[in-house]
């Protein structure tokens, strides 16, 4: 990573460019290394003062500010703040010291990273060798070592949407109501339009069966009501209806 | 211009890692500029007759219009050998698929796990049975009384489990294992 | 008995499907019963030594716990060329940092690598997750049970190690990163 260096004549500020960086301890570490001092005895004032104005950067770039970065900046104020006061010998451990530990830990996790970059390099090229197997198993087989509860996790998820998928759940219509007194008036209508009207293959063509019960109720009061006669020449077979030509009483209508 | 040498251990890296036939154009391609046809033809030659010595389990076969490194066919045997040794470690996409299930629903019937997959897991049961992952957990009090499953102590030591609460929430596989991560 | 140069032609058969390490009890699977440890262990030799000669583009290398049949580094430009976008994808800083804490201090959670980095790694891990190189061990027997995470084999093999123990040790990682004045 090479922080690309930012404004010419200002040289003795402190370089920046931030999108580079890894996070407040990496920019800290930047920060500590160009002032070439050992990092057990960070200048803790100037650094403070080099940080805020590397977030100051970043937000003149309109670059978004982690909250990582604020947090490191809050306590870096802290720090600095109790650097100024004066410290009774002994007494208190000093205030920088939690950072520098972190900054030590970190710098040991940055040697690493660039000794895996570095392993990984020379490794660049190094591709297992992919003869074609007769008969090799067209599935692809999982090294159990390597299985993870993730894998299983994942697995489960992946059954489960495919088991979804294949058995959608019923579809849950809010049933429609029919109510009685509108399936009379409209029954009423198409019977007085005809001189006999087929009941029954009009209820059995009926998409719900609540509305060929509902329809069935309807011409029970249709002929109560003396609008209508009902006939049917044997057993199971159609019912017709004609009109008798009373009107229908539409306040007799009650609702159901 | 290159060695026929150096040209030779070039051809033969890329045949190695190609997995299919491939064609002398695309081995001009990674030859690189100004690289003869003549000379490539004679690369792929000395790779092909280094493999007909002795001791080589390899060899350079002219298929489908380009060079297929391949096995020979008297390491058949041996080949299926290693591959049914390997699968022995290893699990097929199914027995992930089941051990899941009965990881995360049990105790499980078989007809339930068959429910769920969508296909018989008989046979994927029982390898599970058989390596241990899973255990019969006695009989499901329904028609047919069928066996319950569910995962072992095995099972747990394997994936590094204190016990079955530490299965990932759904929530947490997708966080950690979600679909679409960014690119490092 | 096999000859030696009969069981190298077997063992490099092998090595050439695996695509993966193959450890010496999957070679002695393939060898068939009745083989000796020694006469397997020459025929990986055989087979290494063959191709330490001019002009082969393929090494048999020691990695995690087995034998990796690969493709030399020098030819990295050519394969490349040739696999275009299956080659694989380079590291970035932040997948670097995180492997290096998870290798070194393993198994370690999530909450502890933010913490060492200073800046959250979900998305990062889950990369990492993605690509195989990290799998997780189990959880964390403290506030919360974060998952623990460690290195995978797959990960030995991306960096060429036999095993953990291969790692540089750190005070090996910090001679190189010296450039900082670190004066303990």
């Amino acid at each position: 990573m090479d922080p690309a260096l930012v404004g010419g004549e200002e040289a003795a500020r402190p370089s920046v460019v931030l999108p580079a960086f890894e996070g407040p301890l990496d920019l800290l570490l930047h920060l500590v290394r160009e002032e070439k001092v050992s990092i057990w005895d960070i200048p803790i004032l100037k650094i403070c003062d080099q940080y805020h104005e590397a977030l100051h950067r970043m937000e003149q770039l309109d670059l978004e500010v982690a909250g990582e970065y604020l947090v490191y900046a809050a306590w870096l104020l802290l720090i600095k703040s109790r650097m100024l006061l004066p410290r009774h010998e002994g007494e208190e451990k000093d205030p920088r010291q939690e950072l520098v530990e972190r900054l030590v830990e970190y710098e040991k996790v940055k040697a690493a990273a660039a000794e895996l970059a570095g392993l990984a390099e020379v490794r660049r090229g190094v591709e297992p060798v992919r003869c074609a197997a007769p008969d090799a198993p067209g599935e692809v087989e999982l090294d159990l070592e390597e299985v993870d509860v993730l894998a299983l996790a994942r697995a489960l998820r992946e059954v489960m949407e495919r088991h979804l998928r294949d058995h959608p759940a019923a579809m849950q219509l809010a049933p429609i109501r029919f109510s009685v007194r509108e399936k009379i008036v409209e029954l009423f209508e198409l019977v007085s339009r005809q001189r006999s009207f087929p009941l029954l293959s009009h209820l059995l063509t009926r998409p719900d069966r609540l509305e060929g019960v509902t329809l069935l109720l309807a011409a029970l009061e249709l002929v109560r009501l003396g609008t209508a006669t009902a006939h049917q020449r044997q057993p199971f077979a159609e019912i017709y209806l004609t009109p008798t030509g009373v009107p229908l009483p539409m306040d007799a209508l009650t609702d159901a | 211009m290159p060695e026929v040498k150096d040209l030779a251990a070039v051809v033969e890296a890329v045949l190695a890692v190609a997995g299919e036939p491939v064609t002398l154009d695309a081995l001009l391609a990674a030859a690189g500029e100004g690289v003869e046809h003549s000379l490539v033809e004679a690369a792929v030659e000395f790779v092909q007759r280094r493999h007909e010595q002795e001791g080589s389990g390899i060899q350079v076969e002219h298929v489908a219009g380009g060079w297929l490194f391949a096995t020979r066919p008297e390491h058949e045997g041996a080949l299926r050998e290693y591959l049914g040794f390997r699968s022995r470690a290893r699990l097929s996409q199914a027995a992930l698929e089941t051990l899941a299930i009965v990881a995360y629903r049990q105790p499980i019937t078989l007809p339930e796990i068959n429910f769920l997959r969508g296909v018989n897991s008989a046979g994927v049961a029982r390898t599970l049975v058989e390596r241990k992952l899973i255990v019969v957990a006695g009989r499901k009090q329904v028609v047919g009384t069928p066996l319950l499953y569910r995962t072992s102590k095995e099972f747990l030591v394997h994936f590094g489990l204190s016990d079955l609460s530490a299965l990932p929430t759904p929530e947490e596989a997708e966080q950690v294992a979600g679909e679409g991560a960014s690119e490092p």
